[in-house]
This record gives C-alpha cells, sequence and structure tokens, in this order.
C-alpha cells in the first residue's frame, strides 16, 4: 500500500503552497501586480497538479474494491500535561474529488480576476487574500482532526471577511462581512461546543487513529450509547452542535441571512467562495463526520441528529427558492439559489446519501462558479450595473456569455440528460423519496425544482432577452454605454466551467454510478438498465415535468409582457402581497434587526449602566460614607441653628451677632480660644479637686 | 535628684514658647516652627513618663515617641508641601493674608 | 552618671533647649528663627538621652534636625519671605499681647499643677536602658500594625506632598 | 546556594536603569529613552538567559535564593523560579520594552517618565519571583507607587480622579489581604508560600486557624473569611466582576505605555496571585465557594463584553476587552479546583485548563498591549481624539497601521492560527470537561467579543475616507519596528505554541498534582 502512497508525503504540500503565496504577497507591496498574478497561479497550478496526483492515487488504490482507501498521517502539535494534542491529515476519497473541484475552480476564477479586477488599486492584496482563502479550504478539505479542521474552518472564515469587505470605502460591504462573521461565529460556537464536547468524551479529535479515532467503531459506539440531558444520545447532541457551524457556513436556516450580502464582495470572490467552495465547507463537515451523525441509526430506525438535518434542509431549500422568485439585483437571485442549493445537499446527506450529496456539491460548484462569472462577465459588461431590470436582450451584445450562462442555468435548473445538475438532483430526490422518516422533505424539493426552474428562466428573460433597457432609461449616447463582451481572459474560464458543468454528470447517472462508488467503496459497472427501473424511471419523468412546469410558466409570465425599471414585477402585479414580502426576503432580517441585535444593544447598554450607575454608585457610595455623615451632621447643626432663630429670640439673636463678630477666620485667634479654654478647664478641674 | 517634674516643667515650657509662636507669629512658617516645638514638648512629656514610670521594660512611651516622630515628619512633610502650595496661590506667607475662613 | 553629673547636663540642656526654643519663636529673621529651632531639636534630643532614650534621641537627630529642620529651612528659602523682617514696633506688641498672655497663662496653669502634684516627685528606677533588640522585636511583633499603618502614612504623605507641591500643568 | 544571584540581578537591573534614566541629561532629544530601552533589553536577554538555564523537565522552584531576612516574622529573602514565573518574566521581559517604544507622553520630564516605567518593571519582576508574602506584598504594594504617578502626572483630562482611584482602590483590596495573610501569620507563623500551600493541602491550615482564633465560628467558616480576604486583594487587580470599576477609568486615562503595562503586566500580577497563592493555600475554600466563583467568572466574561458594545472610546472598549479575556483565565483558574475522584487519575481536563490559563495570561499580554499601543498611534496621529467614530476608511490612507492592528484584533478574538486561540481552546475545553455548565454559560461572551472588536475594524479602518484624515501619515520605519516583533510573536504563538507549552508543562503537573 505504501508505494502507492508516496504522493501522500506531499499532502501537505496542497494547502502550504497557497499560503506562502498568501504570505509572499501580503508583504509585498501593492504595485508588483506581475509578481502577484504569477505566484498566485503558480501556487494554484501546483495545487491543482498536486490534487490530481493525489485524485488519481486514490482512484488506483481504490482499484474497484469494496474497501474505502483511508491515508491518515497524524502528528503532534502541542503537549499539555500529560496529554499530547494531535493534528493530522487525512486523503480518502471523499477529500481527493473536493481537492481537485476546489483547486481546479479556484485556478479558473483566479484566471478569471486577473481580467476581472484589472483596474483594481488593490489588486496585489486580492490575491493575497484569494491566496489565503485557498489555503484555508484546502487545509479544511486535508484535515483528519476536528481541531485542524476547526482551525482552518475559521480561517476561511476570515478569508470569507476580508474578501466580502474587500471594497472596504462602501459602507455596505463592510456592514455585510461584519455580518457575515458574526452570523457565522454563531453557528461556530455550536461547533466549537462540539469539539470541546467530543473531546471530553472521546478523549481525541482525530477522525481516524487507527481505530482510536472519533469516526471509528470504538469512539462511535460509546457515544452513541452514552446519553446526555434530555435522554439524547451524546453522539445526536454532539453531532447537532456541530451542525450548527455546518448551517452558519452554508447558509442554512435561520443562519443564512449573511450569505446575499455577502454579495458586495467583488463577483469572483461571490463565485469562488459564497457559491463554489466555502459555502460548501458546511456539506463537507456533515460529510466528514457522517458516522456520527449516523452514529445512533439502527437496521431500521434513522438517525435524530440526520432527522434534523433533512428537515432544515428541505426547509431551507423551499424557503430560499421562493426568496430568489422576488431579488432584481442579479447576484442576490444566484446567492439565494446557492442557499437553496445548499438545502438540497442537506437534503441528500440527511436522508444518507453522501456520495449523493458530495457529487451535488461539485456539479453545483461548477455551474455555479460559472453563473456567477458569468454575471461578474454581465455586470463588467453593464459598467457595474447588477439591476437586472435595467438590462435585457444581452445575448446580442455578449453572445459567449449568454452561452455559458444559459448552460449553467441549465444546469442549475435542472435540465434532463445533458447536464450534471440534473443526475445530481435526480439523484437527491431518488433517495429523499425512500426516506422512511416523513415524506414531506422530498415534496418540499420537488417544490424546489420547480421553483428554481422558475427563477432561473426569469433571470434568463430579464438579462439576455427583450430589449436592451438601460438605453431608454438613461441616456442618448447609446452606442459608448452599450454592453460590451468581456476579454478573453474571462470568457475562456467560463467556457471551460461550461464543459465541466456538462460532462460531470458523465460520472453519476444511475447507468454508470462511478462517482458514487468512488465515494462509498465498490465498483462501478455500466448497466444501461438501470436507468429503466420503474422507480427511477418515474421519478425522472415526474422532475422533467416539473423543470418544464417551473420554465413554462416563467416564459409565459415574463417573455410576453414588457420589463422594465418602472414597470411592475409582472408576478407583482399578479400577487402584489407575496411578491413583496418575498422581495423584502421573509421579513427574516427585520426580525433578526428587532429581537437579536436590539437585544444585545439594549444588553450592551444595560451592562454600561450597571457599570457606571450601580456598582460605580457603589463605589461612591462607600467612599464618600463620611462625606454623607459630615453633610448629614451639618444638616442638623443648622436646622437646629434655624430653629433657634426662628423661636425669635431676639437677645439670642444680637448676641449671635456678637458671638459672629469672633470668627475673625483668623486661626490664630481660634487657637487662642482654645488656649484659653484649656486654661480655664484646668483651673476648673483644680477648682473641682479642692472642693 | 532629677524628678520626673523637672522635666514635665522643660516640656511646659516648650509648649508654651510654641503656643506663643503659634498665637502670635503672622508667617505661617513660624506657625509651623511652633507647632514642632509643642510636638517636641509632648514626645519629651512621653520619655519622661516612661523614664519615671511604674514599668520602664514595657518601652511603651519609646515605641509611642517613634511613632509620633514618624507621623511629625510626615505632617512636616505635607504642611510645608501646603505652605508652598500657599505661597503659589497667594503670593505671601503671611497669614492675614489669607483669611478666607472669615464668618 | 552620677547625680551631679546628671544635674549639670540637665541644667546646660534647659538652658540651651530653652533658649534656642526662645528664639526661635521670637527672632525676626525668619532663617535664624529656623537655625534655632533645629538647636531646640538638639536640645531635646540630649534630653531623651539624658533620660536614658538613646534610641530615640538619635532618631530624633535625624528625623527632626537632619529631616525637618532641613526641610523647613528649604522652604523659608523658597518662599522668600516678604521682604526684610518688620522692624519691631509697640503697636506689633500690642497685637501680640493677648497671645502672649493665654500663652503665658497654659504655662502657668501646668506648671503650677505640676508642682502641685505629689506623685509626680518620684525619683526614676535607676537601670533603665533601653535594649535597641528588644524595641525592635517589640516593633515587629506586638507593634506590627501599627508600624505598617505608618507605613502606609508615610506613603500618603510623601505622595500627597508631592502632589500639592507639583506644579499643574492644566488649570 | 552556590548559583549567581540571578533572579535578583533581574530585579535591580531596571531599578538601577530608572535611576541611570532619572539622572540622564534631558537637554539631548531621545537620550533618556534610549537608555530605557537599553536597560530594558538587557533585562529581557537577561530573562532569556533565565530561560536558558531553566530546566523544564522538573516543575519545583529553581535557582532559589533565599537569606535569612526578618527572623521575628519568619520572613525569609526567597526568590525561586518555576514554569509560571518564568512565563510572566519574560512576558515582562517583552512588554516593557514594547511599551517603553510606544509613544510616550509629549509633555516635559519624559526621562522621569520612562525611569518610572522601568521602576514599575522592577517591582513586577519582584512580585513575580518572590515566594514570602511579605516580601511579594512589599513588590506588590510599591508597583503601585511608580503606577499612579505615571497615570497622575501624564494621564488625560482627568487623569487625577483615575489616579487616585486606581489607588485607591487596589489599595483597599491589598488591606483585606494583609488582614487575611495577618491572620494566618499568627495562627501558623508562616509568610512562606510553598511551606503555606503544604498546610494548605493537608487541611492543617483551617484548623490552625481554628486553634488560634475563635470569634465563635467554625474554623471552616474562618478560612473561608481568610481566604475571602485575600481573594478581595486579588479580585481588585484582576479584577473580578463587580471590582473593575476603576479599570476602565485608569486605563483610559493613563498614557499608552502605561496602559499597556497595566493590561500588560499589573493585571498579570492579580492572575499570577491567584495561581500562586489562592489555589495552592486554599484549595479547599476554592473548592467550597466554587460556584459563586465561576459564576463571577462568567459574569466577569459576559458583562464586561456587554459593556464594551456599548462604548464608543476606543481605549474604553479595549479596557472591557481586557477584563473579558483576563475572565476567561479566572474562568479556567476555578474550574482547576474542581474536586476530582482520586481514583480516575485522569487530569487531562484539569491540565488542559490550567495550560491555557497560563497561555492566556502571555497571549493576552501581549495582544493587549500592541491593541492599546496602536490605539496611542492612532492618538497620535489624530491628536487625542479616539472615539469610535471620530475616523472612518483609514486602511485607504494607513494600509500598514490597519492591517497590523486589524491582525492584533483578530487575535485577541481568537482567531485560530494567531496566539489568542490556542489559550482559549484549552480554557474551554478544560472547563468543559470539569464544570460543563460554566464554559457553556460563557460561551456567549466569545461571540460578544467579536461583534465589538469588529465593530472597531469596521467605523475606524472601513467606509468612506473621512475627510478630515486624508494627510494621515502610515506608520514610520521606527513604529513599524515597534509593532513587528508582537505582532510576529502572535503569529508564532499561533501556529507553533509547543515551546511555551513545554517550558511550564511540568509546572502545570506539579501544581495539579499537589491539588487535593
Amino acid at each position: 500500500m505504501a508505494d502507492h502512497f508516496w504522493i501522500s508525503h506531499f499532502l501537505w504540500l496542497v494547502p502550504v503552497v497557497p499560503l506562502l503565496a498568501a504570505g509572499m504577497l501580503s508583504v509585498s507591496g501593492n504595485s508588483r501586480r506581475n509578481r502577484a498574478v504569477i505566484l498566485t497561479l503558480g501556487a494554484q497550478i501546483l495545487s491543482f497538479i498536486l490534487a490530481s496526483l493525489l485524485f488519481i492515487t486514490v482512484i488506483r488504490a481504490q482499484g474497484g474494491t469494496e474497501e474505502v482507501v483511508r491515508l491518515a498521517v497524524n502528528f503532534t502539535w502541542f503537549e499539555f500535561g500529560d496529554t499530547a494534542l494531535r493534528l493530522g491529515l487525512l486523503l480518502d476519497p471523499l477529500n481527493a474529488a473536493m481537492l481537485v473541484m476546489v483547486t481546479f475552480i479556484g485556478l479558473l476564477i483566479c484566471i478569471f480576476s486577473v481580467g476581472y479586477m484589472s483596474r483594481d488599486p488593490n489588486f496585489t492584496r486580492f490575491f493575497a487574500f484569494l491566496s489565503l482563502f485557498s489555503a484555508a479550504m484546502l487545509g479544511l478539505l486535508v484535515s483528519n482532526s476536528l481541531l485542524l479542521l476547526f482551525i482552518c474552518w475559521e480561517l476561511v472564515g476570515l478569508a470569507s471577511y476580508l474578501l466580502i469587505g474587500f471594497w472596504y470605502q462602501k459602507p455596505s460591504a463592510a456592514a455585510a462581512a461584519q455580518k457575515a462573521f458574526i452570523t457565522t461565529r454563531i453557528g461556530d460556537l455550536g461547533f466549537f461546543l462540539g469539539m470541546i464536547w467530543l473531546y471530553r468524551e472521546t478523549g481525541t479529535l482525530l477522525f481516524y487513529d487507527g481505530g482510536a479515532g472519533l469516526l471509528e467503531q470504538a469512539a462511535l459506539h460509546g457515544l452513541a450509547t452514552g446519553t446526555t440531558i434530555g435522554g439524547l444520545a451524546l453522539s445526536t447532541a454532539t453531532a447537532l452542535l456541530l451542525f450548527c457551524g455546518a448551517m452558519g457556513k452554508s447558509g442554512q436556516f435561520p443562519l443564512h441571512v449573511w450569505l446575499p450580502d455577502a454579495m458586495e464582495g467583488p463577483t469572483p470572490v461571490s463565485a469562488l467562495i459564497h457559491a463554489a467552495t466555502m459555502v460548501a465547507a458546511g456539506v463537507f463537515l456533515v460529510a466528514r463526520a457522517f458516522p456520527l451523525f449516523a452514529a445512533t441509526a439502527g437496521p431500521d430506525t434513522v438517525a435524530t441528529a440526520l432527522i434534523a438535518v433533512t428537515w432544515v434542509g428541505a426547509f431551507t431549500a423551499l424557503f430560499a427558492a421562493c426568496i430568489a422568485v422576488a431579488q432584481t439585483d442579479i447576484k442576490r437571485i444566484l446567492a439565494y439559489s446557492t442557499v437553496s442549493q445548499l438545502g438540497f445537499m442537506m437534503i441528500a446527506l440527511g436522508v444518507g446519501g453522501v456520495a449523493a450529496a458530495i457529487f451535488h456539491l461539485i456539479a453545483h460548484a461548477f455551474f455555479k462558479a460559472l453563473l456567477f462569472l458569468g454575471a461578474g462577465s454581465v455586470i463588467h459588461g453593464c459598467h457595474d450595473e447588477q439591476d437586472i431590470r435595467k438590462m435585457g436582450g444581452l445575448r446580442r451584445f455578449m453572445p459567449a456569455t449568454f452561452a455559458t450562462y444559459a448552460i449553467g442555468m441549465m444546469a442549475l435548473a435542472g435540465f434532463p440528460f445533458f447536464f450534471s445538475g440534473f443526475w445530481s438532483k435526480e439523484e437527491i430526490l431518488h433517495l429523499a423519496q425512500g426516506w422512511p422518516a416523513s415524506p414531506i422533505p422530498f415534496y418540499l424539493a420537488l417544490a424546489g425544482t420547480f421553483l428554481t426552474a422558475f427563477y432561473m428562466t426569469r433571470q434568463m428573460v430579464y438579462v439576455f432577452f427583450g430589449n436592451y433597457r438601460a438605453d431608454q432609461a438613461s441616456s442618448e449616447k447609446a452606442s459608448e454605454s452599450r454592453p460590451h463582451e468581456s476579454p478573453p481572459i474571462m470568457t475562456v474560464p467560463l467556457t471551460v466551467l461550461a464543459a465541466g458543468a456538462v460532462l460531470l454528470g458523465l460520472v453519476a447517472t444511475p447507468a454508470w454510478p462511478w462517482f458514487h462508488h468512488f465515494i462509498e467503496g465498490g465498483a462501478a459497472t455500466l448497466e444501461f438498465g438501470k436507468l429503466f427501473t420503474a422507480g427511477t424511471l418515474g421519478l425522472m419523468l415526474l422532475s422533467i415535468v416539473l423543470v418544464a412546469a417551473g420554465v413554462g410558466a416563467a416564459w409565459f409570465l415574463y417573455a410576453r409582457t414588457s420589463l422594465g425599471t418602472a414597470e411592475r414585477d409582472p408576478l407583482e402585479r399578479k400577487r402584489p402581497g407575496l411578491y413583496r414580502a418575498l422581495a423584502q426576503r421573509l421579513y427574516v432580517d427585520e426580525f433578526y434587526d428587532a429581537t437579536v441585535i436590539r437585544f444585545h444593544h439594549a444588553a450592551g447598554r444595560a451592562a454600561d449602566a450597571l457599570d457606571r450607575f450601580v456598582w460605580h454608585g457603589l463605589v461612591m457610595a462607600v467612599s464618600g460614607f463620611s462625606v454623607l455623615l459630615s453633610r448629614a451632621s451639618q444638616a442638623v447643626d443648622r436646622r437646629f441653628f434655624n430653629r433657634g432663630f426662628d423661636t425669635g429670640c431676639e437677645t439670642l439673636r444680637t448676641s449671635g451677632g456678637r458671638v459672629s463678630r469672633w470668627h475673625t477666620g483668623n486661626i490664630q485667634t481660634y487657637l487662642a480660644y482654645i488656649g484659653a479654654g484649656l486654661v480655664l478647664l484646668i483651673v476648673f478641674f483644680a477648682w473641682i479637686q479642692q472642693a | 535628684m532629677l524628678t520626673l517634674e523637672f522635666f514635665l516643667i522643660i516640656s511646659a515650657a516648650l509648649f508654651s514658647l510654641g503656643f506663643a509662636a503659634v498665637l502670635t507669629r503672622r508667617n505661617v512658617i513660624m506657625i509651623l516652627i511652633g507647632i514642632e516645638l509643642m510636638l517636641s514638648s509632648a514626645n519629651l512629656n512621653f520619655i519622661a513618663f516612661w523614664r519615671f514610670g511604674p514599668d520602664p521594660d514595657a518601652l511603651t512611651g519609646v515605641l509611642f515617641v517613634l511613632f509620633s516622630i514618624a507621623v511629625a515628619a510626615a505632617e512636616a512633610a505635607v504642611g510645608l508641601a501646603l505652605i508652598i502650595l500657599i505661597y503659589r496661590h497667594f503670593k505671601s506667607t503671611n497669614t492675614f493674608n489669607f483669611s478666607l475662613l472669615n464668618g | 552618671m552620677s547625680t551631679t553629673a546628671a544635674f549639670i547636663a540637665y541644667s546646660v540642656l534647659t538652658l540651651v533647649t530653652l533658649g534656642a526654643a526662645l528664639a526661635a519663636v521670637s527672632l525676626r529673621n525668619i532663617v535664624h528663627c529656623g537655625l534655632s529651632l533645629a538647636l531646640a531639636f538638639v536640645g531635646v534630643a540630649g534630653f531623651y538621652i539624658l533620660l536614658g532614650a538613646e534610641f530615640v534621641g538619635f532618631i530624633q537627630l535625624l528625623v527632626y534636625v537632619g529631616a525637618v529642620a532641613v526641610l523647613i529651612m528649604f522652604v523659608i528659602l523658597l518662599t522668600r519671605p516678604d521682604g526684610d523682617p518688620q522692624p519691631f514696633t509697640f503697636d506689633r506688641l500690642r497685637r501680640a499681647l493677648p497671645g502672649l498672655g493665654i500663652a503665658l497663662a497654659v504655662f502657668l496653669v501646668i506648671t503650677i499643677s505640676i508642682r502641685t502634684s505629689e506623685s509626680l516627685r518620684a525619683g526614676a528606677p535607676d537601670d533603665a536602658g533601653v535594649s535597641i533588640e528588644a524595641l525592635g522585636h517589640k516593633l515587629v511583633t506586638s507593634h506590627l500594625l501599627p508600624l505598617q499603618i505608618t507605613g502606609v502614612l508615610l506613603t500618603a504623605a510623601l505622595i500627597g506632598a508631592v502632589l500639592f507641591a507639583m506644579k499643574e500643568d492644566n488649570n | 546556594m552556590t548559583h549567581f544571584p540571578l533572579l535578583s540581578l533581574l530585579i535591580v537591573i531596571p531599578l538601577a536603569g530608572a535611576v541611570v534614566t532619572a539622572l540622564t541629561p534631558s537637554t539631548r532629544a531621545g537620550l533618556g529613552r534610549q537608555v530605557a530601552l537599553g536597560f530594558s533589553f538587557v533585562s529581557l536577554a537577561l530573562a532569556l538567559v533565565l530561560w536558558i538555564r531553566f530546566d523544564s523537565a522538573t516543575g519545583t522552584m529553581q535557582l532559589v535564593e533565599r537569606f535569612s531576612w526578618i527572623p521575628a516574622l519568619n520572613a525569609d529573602y526567597h526568590l525561586g523560579l518555576d514554569g509560571l514565573s518564568l512565563l510572566l518574566v519574560l512576558l515582562t521581559g517583552i512588554i516593557t520594552p514594547f511599551a517603553l517604544a510606544a509613544p510616550a507622553p509629549a509633555a516635559r520630564n519624559r526621562n522621569i517618565y520612562f525611569a518610572l516605567v522601568l521602576a514599575l518593571q522592577g517591582m513586577v519582576f519582584g512580585a513575580f519571583l518572590s515566594l514570602n508574602f511579605i516580601q511579594w506584598f512589599l513588590f506588590w504594594e510599591l508597583s503601585l507607587i511608580p503606577a499612579f504617578l505615571l497615570i497622575r502626572l501624564w494621564g488625560g483630562p482627568v487623569r487625577s480622579a483615575a489616579a487616585y482611584q486606581f489607588f485607591v482602590y487596589t489599595l483597599a483590596g491589598s488591606i483585606a489581604m494583609l488582614v487575611g495573610f495577618l491572620a494566618i501569620f499568627l495562627a501558623t507563623g508562616l509568610f512562606d508560600f510553598i511551606a503555606l500551600a503544604e498546610l494548605g493541602r493537608n487541611g492543617e491550615l483551617t484548623a490552625a486557624l481554628g486553634d488560634r482564633f475563635s470569634f465563635n465560628m467554625a474554623p471552616e467558616t474562618l478560612g473561608l473569611l481568610v481566604a475571602g480576604g485575600i481573594f478581595l486583594g486579588l479580585a481588585v487587580k484582576v479584577p473580578v466582576f463587580p471590582f473593575h470599576t476603576w479599570l476602565p477609568e485608569a486605563y483610559t486615562q493613563a498614557p499608552t505605555g502605561v496602559s499597556m503595562i497595566l493590561t500588560g503586566l499589573l493585571s498579570k500580577m492579580g492572575v499570577y496571585g491567584f495561581l500562586r497563592i489562592l489555589l495552592p493555600i486554599f484549595p479547599e475554600q476554592v473548592q467550597a465557594m466554587q460556584t459563586p466563583l465561576l459564576l463571577l467568572a462568567v459574569a466577569t466574561i459576559v458583562f464586561s463584553a456587554l459593556a464594551a458594545l456599548a462604548q464608543t472610546d476606543l481605549k474604553r472598549i479595549l479596557a472591557y476587552s481586557s477584563i473579558n479575556h483576563l475572565g476567561y483565565c479566572l474562568l479556567g483558574i476555578f474550574a482547576v479546583a474542581t474536586v476530582i475522584d482520586p481514583g480516575a487519575g485522569n487530569n487531562s481536563g484539569r491540565e488542559a485548563a490550567l495550560s491555557g490559563v497560563f497561555l492566556q495570561v502571555f497571549n493576552h499580554g501581549l495582544t493587549a498591549a500592541a491593541l492599546f499601543c496602536f490605539v496611542g498611534l492612532i492618538e497620535a496621529r489624530s491628536g487625542g481624539l479616539r472615539g469610535l467614530d471620530d475616523f472612518g476608511g483609514l486602511r485607504k490612507v494607513a494600509p500598514v497601521l490597519c492591517g497590523l492592528m486589524g491582525i492584533s484584533l483578530f487575535s485577541s478574538l481568537g482567531l485560530p492560527g494567531l496566539n489568542g486561540f490556542v489559550g482559549e481552546f484549552l480554557i474551554f475545553k478544560g472547563t468543559f470537561a470539569l464544570t460543563g455548565w460554566a464554559a457553556v454559560l460563557a460561551l456567549p461572551g466569545l461571540l460578544i467579543t467579536a461583534v465589538f472588536l469588529l465593530r472597531i475594524l469596521n467605523r475606524v479602518f472601513s467606509g468612506p475616507l473621512n475627510a478630515n484624515w486624508t494627510g494621515l501619515p502610515d506608520l514610520s520605519f521606527r513604529e513599524r519596528m515597534t509593532v513587528a516583533p508582537a505582532v510576529a510573536l502572535m503569529f508564532f504563538i499561533g501556529i507553533y505554541p509547543a515551546p511555551l507549552l513545554e517550558l511550564f508543562n511540568q509546572t502545570v503537573i506539579v501544581t495539579i498534582q499537589l491539588l487535593p
């Protein structure tokens, strides 16, 4: 086995190479543009080559056996007390496939960015951040330790924060970055808690460690049998906590709010991070920790944790698809579409289809990156316009973009047979249909499928068909403001991605489920007959009908009416209340503003007031106690004195006036009184003695 | 034969001299000098009573004077600082010039 | 020490101390007053030594003569008293008279009370030397708390004095 | 004792440096700072020598210096070095030159300022090395004087009130502690930390207190009272909620370098006290009061984070953030006191928590000092303005300043890969294993910390450039050299914390073995 794996000694290089590039870029000046490009692309290419080699190695090692190849390299990070804290790297089919996908798409997006960002003053910094992101994402994939995964997870979040807020002069971008970081951190707290809980229960954070790892039989058995609060199995409780992290990162309801706002970042960033790779990290986490999620599953019972995953996924899939219907920002539509598709992946995981989820993840990465880059190309061509109501007819101006965008759209919508999206969605629906716990997620997913086809067609119609509307709206100098096709450095990556979005479908059809067996073990055989088994065929027909219905309905609604900024959306004309609610994103943000955020600020002010008034006041009260006492005695004196006057004793008043003349203000005079008093006192005592 | 009263009378004389200075002199520094004399007389009393007291081994008077000297040092430091402050404020050390306590 | 020697010492010390004290409170040149005060302190220290409290005597020399009197001299020189010493006038004497009278009265009542108290005529016990070791031991055992408090007091006084005398750069 | 008294030398060098700096002629600008920096580098070098001489394979006191000092009080001159002391000595060695190089007040008498900083360093060294209460208390109290003077003389507009509050508050706490120790001394005749820890472990201390005093109280109550007094003294210093109100004022008013030392070193003296005194000498009492103590720690974490959220002054935000981070230390310390079934034999949780506390002490010192330094740099450029809303878009004109400060802020909020994370991870890991509920309750603190730290990034660095600051200069070479070592250390510890952990690992093990 070892000779197969010579390459695994270089596993650590995959994340480290881009990290070095990031480090070198971050200390070099902003003017070294060429060097930035060379370093970033070089690192990406190197990582891609390494990842491909690793992938091939795994395929060869797998060799059609039932066994899943898994190679872990563990090392000690540091020791505390008698305990060594160990981290590790892992190579298995799951992350081998992901590595290739991430490095490949990352490479294409870097190439695209060279064109897209060419005029940005902070060009170098952009590529430094992009490299940092790649490094963190790849580290996340190769880690064999929950802790290392968490570390990379947070670094991915950091890179995302930096890139969303890349145009920091825009307050909206800075706010979006902050929102993304905070929202995902809420989920990460759950992740963190789950991690230390697992550590407490099992004493290790390694996934695989020759039988002693977290995801191996001994530990899982202990976790599944132990129970905690509310009778939950330990494995369920910890899995749900980990899932919180996944929900934050993968934009699952109710932590999805940051993802649409994250579109404030440059478009390549949206494509790479917020569509293709980073948001998939949550799905990857669940897939990686799947044995933990499924630990309580018996032969005919469904694991509690997975039920939660399924429901969250199904709800998100439909919920986000609904909102996407009523958005007008080209990137926001895609963002909600991403949230919805991530929901599909969660459904797949929840119903037990790790391979299906990962396949959908990879396929989605291709076509969503394609769509985003296409959108970037559109925005670039339309002079930074993002409102689809101000576009239209672009297929005449940007043919290459249109063609590739259409492929991406069809893949996403699930057009039959030739697109990867069709097959991946098909597999998910198939699995959901057979889920024993409840049929409802299946129906929710079907509704999501319909809506996906609907909103994507709506977007296509708005953007590429009809007439170019910015002309009529704005100015006469039409020829200058004409949209233009993007340069080849941007269209070539689009073409490559489009090819990927189509071809990828070949490896996961029911006829030849190679990918499935690659991930889960076993050999794939080519059997066209499997396409025509009753269940498969029926479901295929059903989804084709749904997609056709979605496309048809959208075409019927949008293609035949006039669109534009001035006019109301055709759907709004029909259902104004519903449309407005959807356009306002079902008021989730408003709800959070009114509850969570307001509560936080109130609590902050309360704590501040507690400090300023209660505690500080207490201190002041204690320290000023004597002052208070003296004040009190002064008040008593004064009142007594006043009352003396009030009785109206004239004699007293005059004598008082006389006495007050003794108050010369000269201390020496007072001392003289004291001296005289002393003499009198002694004389008085002597007199008493005598008497 | 020296007896206790010898010392007490010296002490009383010192005290009265200091007191007279405090009462009659117009310069704050002189007042402070008077106060120092009065303090010394008190210390002398302590030592004298201890020496002629019933239990000289108890060292009470000596200890008291030690602390008293420490306190006096502190008092002198603060008092002199005050004088400097007063001088800076009123540009004078004459008590006539700053009778703010005038009723 | 023989009785006679003690008596002679007593007389000399009395002369020096009271003379210096009188000078300290009555001279018109304030610089001379300060110097006389130092001499008076030396005299008091002599009394301490005469009374067998050598340690206290030396402390008195150190603290009063070495520090307090010097400090006073400093302040005298720092504050530059208003012009030359004022000439002696009867008007000033007249204004000082009540004060002097009261001080004299105080002296008289105290002296009379002393003279009339039989119990104060007692002689001293013979050997009442102070062992410094015993003194030190007492200071850090039974008198530890006062010692600590004195330390705190001195610190506070130090800071206070610095603060008072320091020039404010604002207001 | 045959070896050279390195530890005494370590205390003497800064004090000598203080004298020399004070006497340096102020005619040549910058000479005083250079002299002071020179001395602080010498002590840093000596601290590093100590690290080299230190044998990290044993957890006992090393390089011990012990002479009879005040026999009547059984008080020896007793210095010693273990992992904890060494860690803090290193921290002190690093922070002091950092603070000296930070923007200093532009007033006259700057040489006195630098001299006082060095004097403070000497006191802090003394406190971290002393093993006898009297001696330790001496350094502990003496450190107040330079700190007080530094705030009072070179502080901000309301420095006077801040300095007095700081001084009186800490002094009041110290008096409670002094009374506690006097009671211990009267009962046992001991002032030595190690001997007392021995008694505390066997439970003889409580018994001795019960024999000496009665006051109609059970010995346990007496023990709690004495421990309570000592707790008060330490709690004010750290500070523990609700004894923290002096801190925001003092940190805000102090000049930059002094804020750095206050947060980087003086607060650590409190934590050190908890680790060296309260935990070893009063294990029973801490265990008895564990739940309320943990609640206090959680309150420290959560309330200070919330209060930071409501501040608009950068220094106040950082001051509250400092309280918040020290709260994690307290959480770890109190969790370590959990009674563990001796049969279980698994001390992993305790070791994790204690190691985390040690790391956090070091990391927080470094990061918080760096953050105060950055605010000082901003202040020096803005002419004293440091409100959250006074700036905006500074990244455009000062990218290096913002980048490095951004790294420090992320280090402070515990981003993995930077130093803050390792300590917090270990503290939470240990605390969760020992007292899960406290860890869970403290968890929101991590979130709120992120919120208010990101708010700084957002309001100060991002957004459109405020028109007032278009000419704001970026960091000069000298300033970069000031902050670069700290930032580099943040990365180093974040990525490879093993050397630090190795340094105090045996001390952690021994400390835990000695706990009942």
